[in-house]
């Protein structure tokens, strides 16, 4: 039998309203790929802090390397030789890359200057050792995420861990990216003899590099399997507790007049640089239109310069035949438009309101919530967000809940409970399934195909092609800031759009 | 906005638990210092409720008190720190005073308005300024109010000394008022008079606006996350100037109601920290406009109970200063105190669902 | 006319004003970097000119004052970070709290220690000691300018260079700016962000009680109520206005300093004493003003 | 038994004297004008066995009523000294008719039970003034120079300080038509550390005497005048023993002296309520003060002489002191 080097003892954690965690006891073996999956808010998350250190757990025994614990912090843990990657980002905006992979071990010059030189070669020479290439003196502000997950990776892999937990590290990347890090973590198991930790919604990553899958629901431990054993089907099921099918679907063809025009679209990014550079396409009534493309080449510069929070240097948008170039969000909004952010925790919510002031947002001058335009309908306002919490499955003990204490899968469900119960003819819709697990995904995905079919014209930017391709009805390829291709669905394979991807124009292939 | 009176309940009982403990560190202080405590608290609270004219002087602080508080309250639950009440209210009040000196002859009721008009402008006015530069030019407002306090009172100290000085009694003020804009007094030779009734009705249109519309609605979700407030179609940067406006009318009015209410002119040093006293009021009590009524009388009886107490009983007021300040601590350590506790008895408790 | 203005003691005053003001910021910027903004220097500014005095009397000895002035600085900085870190409460209530607490306390330990109010003066309080530059006598200005200064006005500067590499040099500084920024962050690193809070508010309190005990036995040789005159927020003003960077802060409080000395030499001039002493206030916005607007011009580039 | 107690209680405490309130705008320990009349009061404890209670505004105008009354509940005679009780003093007054109102620094006449103590600080400053043009230009003084330069720090630029101004400004001319006068308003009572700028700033223009009427920033106009070798001039108290080597004479106003006296004339039944009292040079209301015989004095005989003689002409009305608008 191998080493347990992990080893978990009826563990509890209560939190004041919820009980993440139920009397779990599990054990991981040295040298394994342990995977965990289970519905968002099922407690995932909160096991693996407990693990790490940053949680204490409120009964129940926790055995590292055959070591009871006794004081839980993450110092302890990171000199036990546990690294975590988390959910969301733990990185100091204002700091560099190379600053934010050594930040609390900082190599030192006369022991007490940190040694920013010796800091870079660091990194750079990780950078090399697992082909996770970034740019050490960038500032965190100014990378995307996919970036920052890499150097949240780096981080980890920087302190020496040789037990890593990975909590959703694929959610913000790219397929490819996946297919690195994959290769990262299966060459550190295998041939650095480390043990590695992974949550992911995503069922097909699990039965590719697991050995066993932890399956949880509701703060319990449903079941521990062998991946060899299982297939996605029977993991879904176990995960949601019935039958989840994530098939093709049904897209009646509807035709209808162009909505949203884009014509030679130039905007820039934060740090000032050009991050479209003339982009044009149109979205008709009834249309998903797909944008795939690897994160940062100006997807998300695209979603914020239509939504109005982002200034159109160059072009125009045209929404309904009406040029909005320049509209504020307000605006835009009046013109019919709603839009699910790509960063929900900033732009989507308010994390400190509760849930309910989340869900009127947008909506607190209706006459249906707001007499007069003056008076608001407590109770109104109550029932709607009753209801949205229902019919999106928004798993919270009540809505006066602060959105910040909700999972992050149910955050995003709020999000896309108000924004989707606008009744707007337009959609701008980003990522909105990242982190989210396979049960809200086919809910998800069912609530925006009902509102194409509904007349939606709707744009769609997503960095699973896998949901590019099963919601599209027209994708585009963005790379670099320029379209670089244009397809029915249907006409291209998975494959070969990633020539388009990664900058090939279609005249190439 | 849909807090749950189970929460209250339990606030006020550690409210409640807070200042008790404050208190028996201050017995203990008083004890120390060779003074029965029972003997001072007694004191106190006679001195601040022990009779109609007490009672009266009590509640009559509390009206530059609320008026600050909920002028605190709106632009902080907005985002935008006015720290700056005490400049506008010393310009509000100046403003007021000049109307009733100059226009001596309008009708009661005109000049009145008048007077609250021209505070409430010239005090929203002087909040525009640090609030535009905030919004427009990324200047902290914090820094610019602090600066423009001092800019207010010194001119309106120049003013009340050179173009605007009393004609008898080096006053250090202006002119007297009219005697008929005078607001009648309530209780014989105490400072209470009809602008609490005013400031009753401030206070409920405050509330009302902050708890009952959308625009409260809008002013606390651009303070609780502006991007959030901005993507969602709200001008952040219109609602945190109206905030700021707002708060400095309120604070102007307050200027106002200290001239027409108790001194019946501008003094150069009218206000001694009444903006920062109803700062501390309102971030107490979280912005809650009911809270700042409350915890204004709370103050006010501090106040007025604690020069009796020092007459009375011969505790030092500076000692009272010390228990004052320890009873503010505590207080403001309340929900720290509570999570402990709670804390601590999650991790003997059982486990619930 | 001109002359009696803008002369070389213009710089010399500039320099003693801003002194207070320097030591107190070097210390509120480091809690700002962690995150809290501390309103409670005034307070600690007063507390610290107080034990200072104490100290001086008792001991004999001004270094006797600074070490009990910076002992009393680090308790009141604690009571400071147990309310605002411990128990999370409004660091805006507790600053306040601190400063009514502080002028409560030094009084009335002014009457029972000394027995007297408002002041308190005497020979037997030894004042820190001018430093006199040899190399720099014959330098005509510079001897005026930066010659004979009581010993903390070149301490202020050897700390606010020590400041600066503490904050961007050393690790320390990372995890104290990483603890107001992202706290989460520190925490999962392995470093607490509240032991970094804690620091950065006991440092902070010493740094008040050492502006404190620069004020009384420094800069003066006395204690009276309220010394701190408002000095605790000026220097909150020059943090913010320098970005929490301690050059920048230092250059603000030098700013703040030079316009309140030209205040005082421009009341000569005829203006209603008032208005001259709005000065330092009215430029520091002007300043921040024509800075601001320089950056948002380059922004629209 | 017990009701026999108590009237003897109040028996001694008729016999002890009249209940006096010492009603202030500011705060004790500021060395100056609120400690020097609690001396008055402090001298009438003793000397008439007055029993009596301080109580202290802290320059809080929310506090002038509240404070005013306590007083009025409490005792037979008001002392209150402040020229901000203006206002509340006669709305008070007139609800304590039996009680009797000693008004310090400021006049208001015509009513029955309030007595007005004035003070024409002027008269006094031109003492001041007069010492300091001659002093300045007299270089056998250690520190002076020849130039006829000489300044004054102000608290707040306030009628009450500004009336110091005029007396000090026309004392100097009076002496020299052509001498300099400064004068620095700190514009806080409160901030030694300002009051030692204002003085440093005085002394670096080449004036070598500074009179300081500004409560406890004046503190700094000491140390000042210590650090730089040069010379100040009191307020109010005699001052002199702050610093005996830099402080040369302090102008004092008479505030506790009378007090004193008009207690006094109450406990002898001499009062005149109603009145109003100027208190000048020719009271003894003001003067100039050189310390105590123990002192080496830093002015001349010949200077102290003229100053008498002038105070003389004062008395007289030869000379006229003007007062600030
Ligand atoms: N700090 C906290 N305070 C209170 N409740 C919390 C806290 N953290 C998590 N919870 C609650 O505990 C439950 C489990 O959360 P957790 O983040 O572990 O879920 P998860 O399985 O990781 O979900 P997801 O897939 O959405 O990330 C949720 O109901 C969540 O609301
Ligand atoms: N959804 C709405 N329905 C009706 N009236 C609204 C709505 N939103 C705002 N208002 C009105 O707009 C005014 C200011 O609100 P707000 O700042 O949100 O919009 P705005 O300032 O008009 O926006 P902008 O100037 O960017 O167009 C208020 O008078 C309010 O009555
Ligand atoms: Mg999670
Ligand atoms: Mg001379």
């Amino acid at each position: 039998m191998s080493e347990r080097i992990i080893e978990l003892k009826n563990v509890s954690k209560q939190f004041p309203s919820v009980l993440a965690n139920d009397n779990i006891s599990l054990h991981i073996n040295k040298g394994e790929i342990y995977a965990i999956v289970g519905e968002n808010g099922a407690g995932k998350s909160t096991l693996m802090k407990t693990m790490y250190g940053l949680h204490e757990p409120t009964s129940g025994e926790v055995y590292i390397k055959g070591e009871k614990i006794k004081s839980f912090s993450p110092s302890n843990s990171i000199k036990r030789g546990i690294g975590m990657v988390h959910q969301h980002f733990m990185l100091v905006p204002s700091f560099t890359i190379a600053e934010n992979i050594v930040l609390g071990s900082e190599p030192r010059s006369k022991r007490i200057f940190s040694d920013k030189k010796k800091a870079v070669d660091i990194v750079k020479s990780l950078s090399r050792t697992y082909g996770l290439e970034v740019d050490p003196n960038a500032k965190i502000q100014d990378v995307s995420v996919g970036i920052q997950q890499r150097v949240e990776i780096l981080k980890t892999l920087y302190k020496g861990a040789d037990i890593l937990i990975l909590d959703e590290p694929t959610a913000v990347l790219t397929p490819q990216e996946t297919e690195e890090l994959f290769k990262v973590i299966k060459r550190l198991v295998n041939e650095l003899d480390k043990t590695v930790i992974i949550i992911t919604h995503k069922l097909n990553e699990v039965l590719t590099i697991s050995d066993r899958v932890a399956v949880m629901r509701q703060g319990k431990l449903v079941d521990v399997v062998n991946t060899r054993e299982v297939n996605e089907k029977i993991l879904a099921e176990l995960m949601v507790g019935r039958e989840v099918l994530l098939e093709d679907i049904d897209k009646p063809e509807i035709k209808g007049e162009e909505v949203v025009r884009v014509k030679d679209l130039v905007v820039k990014d934060n740090r000032g640089f050009d991050a479209l550079k003339g982009v044009s396409f149109h979205i008709n009534k009834g249309e998903i239109l797909g944008v795939a493309g690897i994160e940062g080449n100006g997807q998300s510069e695209l979603t914020e310069a239509l939504a109005g929070m982002r200034k159109i240097e160059v072009g125009h948008v045209f929404i309904k035949g009406i040029d909005a170039t320049g509209f504020n969000p307000k605006k835009i909004r009046e013109l019919g438009v709603a839009h699910i952010p790509e960063d929900r925790l900033v732009t989507g919510l308010s994390k400190v309101s509760s849930i309910t002031d989340n869900i009127l947002m947008g909506s607190q001058f209706k006459e249906e919530f707001c007499k007069n335009k003056l008076h608001l309908k407590r109770d109104k306002i109550r029932d709607y967000a009753k209801k949205l919490i229902k019919k999106f499955d928004v798993r919270t003990p009540s809505e006066d809940v602060k959105v910040g204490s909700l999972s992050g899968g149910n955050m995003q469900k709020v999000v896309i409970a108000r924004e989707f119960s606008f009744n707007t003819e337009i959609l701008l819709i980003s990522q909105p399934t990242r982190g989210v697990d396979i049960g809200a995904i086919e809910f998800i995905h069912d609530q925006i195909i009902k509102k194409r079919n509904e007349g939606c014209a709707i744009l769609l930017i997503s960095a699973e092609l896998d949901e590019i391709f099963r919601l599209s009805d027209r994708i585009i390829t963005l790379y670099e800031g320029k379209v670089t291709g244009e397809f029915k669905n249907g006409e291209i394979t998975k494959n070969e759009i990633g020539y388009y991807m990664t900058g090939n124009r279609k005249e190439q292939v | 906005m849909f807090k749950k009176a189970k929460d209250n309940v339990e606030y006020l009982i550690s409210l409640f638990l807070s200042i008790f403990a404050a208190l028996l560190i201050g017995a203990l202080i008083m004890l120390l210092n060779g003074q029965n405590p029972i003997v001072g608290y007694k004191a106190l609270v006679l001195g601040a409720f022990g009779s109609k004219y007490k009672i009266a002087t009590t509640f009559a602080k509390t009206v530059p008190l609320i008026l600050t508080g909920l002028a605190t309250a709106i632009s902080f639950m907005s985002g935008i720190f006015n720290i700056g009440g005490e400049g506008q209210l010393y310009l509000g009040a100046f403003a007021a005073a000049y109307i009733g000196f100059t226009f001596t002859n309008l009708p009661v009721f005109i000049a009145i308005i008048l007077a609250i008009i021209a505070s409430a402008l010239i005090g929203g006015l002087y909040a525009y300024f640090p609030a535009v530069l905030r919004v427009k030019y990324e200047i902290d407002e914090v820094i610019t109010t602090i600066m423009l306090n001092s800019v207010a009172i010194l001119f309106t100290n120049y003013l009340v000394n050179y173009p605007f000085q009393a004609a008898q009694g080096k006053m250090g003020g202006t002119d007297m008022i009219a005697e008929a804009f005078k607001f009648p007094k309530l209780v014989k030779l105490s400072k209470l008079n009809t602008s609490i009734f005013y400031t009753a009705i401030i206070a409920i249109i405050i509330y009302y606006l902050i708890k009952k519309t959308p625009f409260g609605y809008n002013f606390r979700i651009v303070g609780e996350n502006g991007v959030f407030a901005k993507y969602a179609g709200i001008n952040t940067k219109r609602y945190m100037i109206l905030a700021m406006v707002i708060s400095g009318a309120l604070c102007g009015i307050a200027g106002a109601f200290e001239v027409y209410g108790v001194h019946y002119r501008f003094l150069q040093n009218i206000s001694k920290g009444y903006a920062f006293d109803g700062m501390l009021v309102a971030l107490i009590v979280k912005n809650n406009p009911v809270g700042i009524i409350l915890m204004s009388i709370f103050f006010a009886m501090l106040k007025t109970g604690s020069n009796s107490m020092e007459v009375a009983t011969g505790i030092p007021s500076e000692l009272i200063l010390v228990i004052q300040s320890i009873i503010i601590l505590f207080i403001a350590g309340e929900n720290g105190f509570k999570k402990l506790f709670k804390e601590y008895r999650l991790k003997r408790g059982k486990l619930v669902k | 006319m001109l002359h009696d203005v803008f002369n070389l003691t213009l710089l010399q005053n500039t320099i003693r004003t801003a002194t207070p003001l320097i030591l107190a910021a070097l210390g509120g910027l480091l809690t700002m970097h962690a995150g809290i903004l501390n309103i409670g220097m005034e307070g600690m500014i007063l507390i610290g000119a107080f034990f200072g005095v104490l100290g001086s009397y008792y001991f004999g000895s001004a270094l006797a004052g600074v070490l009990l002035a910076m002992l009393s600085g680090l308790l009141i900085g604690l009571i400071f970070g147990v309310f605002t870190i411990e128990l999370k409460s409004d660091e805006f209530i507790i600053g306040i709290a601190i400063n009514i607490f502080a002028g409560g306390l030094t009084v009335f330990l002014l009457r029972s220690i000394f027995g007297v109010k408002g002041a308190f003066s005497s020979p037997k309080i030894v004042p820190l000691p001018d430093v006199h530059f040899p190399i720099i006598d014959k330098l005509g200005f510079l001897d005026v300018i930066f010659n004979n200064h009581s010993v903390f006005i070149y301490i202020s500067w050897i700390l606010v260079i020590c400041v600066y590499i503490f904050l961007y040099k050393t690790p320390y500084g990372y995890w104290m700016r990483g603890a107001g920024e992202h706290p989460e962050c520190l925490e999962t690193v392995g470093v607490s962000p509240k032991r970094m809070k804690y620091i950065s508010s006991l440092l902070c309190g010493i740094f008040c009680g050492i502006a404190g005990a620069h004020l009384s036995l420094g800069y003066l040789t006395l204690f009276t109520e309220n010394m701190s005159a408002g000095r605790g927020f000026i220097a909150l003003a020059a943090i913010i206005f320098g970005a929490s960077n301690p050059i920048k802060t230092f250059g603000a409080a030098l700013l703040f300093g030079f316009f309140d000395a030209l205040g005082i030499r421009l009341q000569g001039v005829g203006i209603a004493s008032q208005f001259t002493q709005m000065i330092p206030y009215l430029a520091t916005i002007f300043v921040l003003f024509i800075v601001a607007k320089g950056k948002l011009n380059r922004k629209g580039i | 038994a017990c009701s026999g107690k108590e009237n003897t209680k109040v028996k001694e405490e008729k016999k002890e004297g009249i209940s006096v309130s010492l009603v202030i705008a500011g705060g004790l320990g500021d060395r100056s004008f609120y400690d020097s009349s609690n001396e008055g009061i402090e001298m009438a404890k003793e000397k008439l066995g007055i029993k009596a209670t301080v109580l202290e505004c802290k320059n809080d105008p929310s506090l002038y009523g509240d404070q005013l009354i306590e007083a009025s509940n409490r005792s037979d005679v008001i002392v209150v000294v402040g020229f901000e009780f203006y206002d509340v003093i006669q709305e008070v007054a007139k609800e304590f008719p039996d009680k009797n109102y000693i008004y310090i620094d400021n006049v208001i006449e015509g009513v029955p039970n309030i007595t007005c103590i004035d003070y024409m600080e002027n008269e006094g400053s031109f003492l001041a003034g007069a010492l300091a043009a001659m002093a300045t230009t007299d270089e056998s003084i250690e520190g002076m120079n020849k130039e006829a330069k000489i300044g004054m720090v102000g608290g707040m630029d306030i009628p009450v300080i500004r009336n110091f101004q005029a007396g000090y400004e026309a004392g100097a001319k009076y002496i020299n038509p052509e001498i300099k006068v400064e004068t620095i308003f700190a514009g806080d009572f409160e901030d030694p550390a300002k009051g030692k700028e204002s003085a440093l700033a005085l002394y670096a223009k080449g004036v070598d005497i500074v009179f300081q009427v500004a409560g406890k920033t004046g503190e700094g106009v000491f140390e000042a005048a210590k650090d730089s070798g040069q010379y100040a001039i009191g307020v109010d108290s005699d001052q002199r023993y702050i610093n005996p080597d830099n402080i040369m004479a302090s102008m004092i106003k008479g505030v506790g002296l009378s007090i004193y006296e008009s207690l006094e004339r109450i406990e002898k039944d001499e009062f005149k309520a109603g009145s109003v009292y100027k208190y000048g040079i020719n009271e003894n209301g003001v003067d100039l003060a050189f310390g105590t015989e123990d002192m080496k004095q830093i002015v001349t005989e010949d200077m102290i002489k003229k100053v008498n003689e002038i105070k003389e002409k004062i008395k007289k009305g030869e000379i006229t002191v003007p007062e600030a608008k």
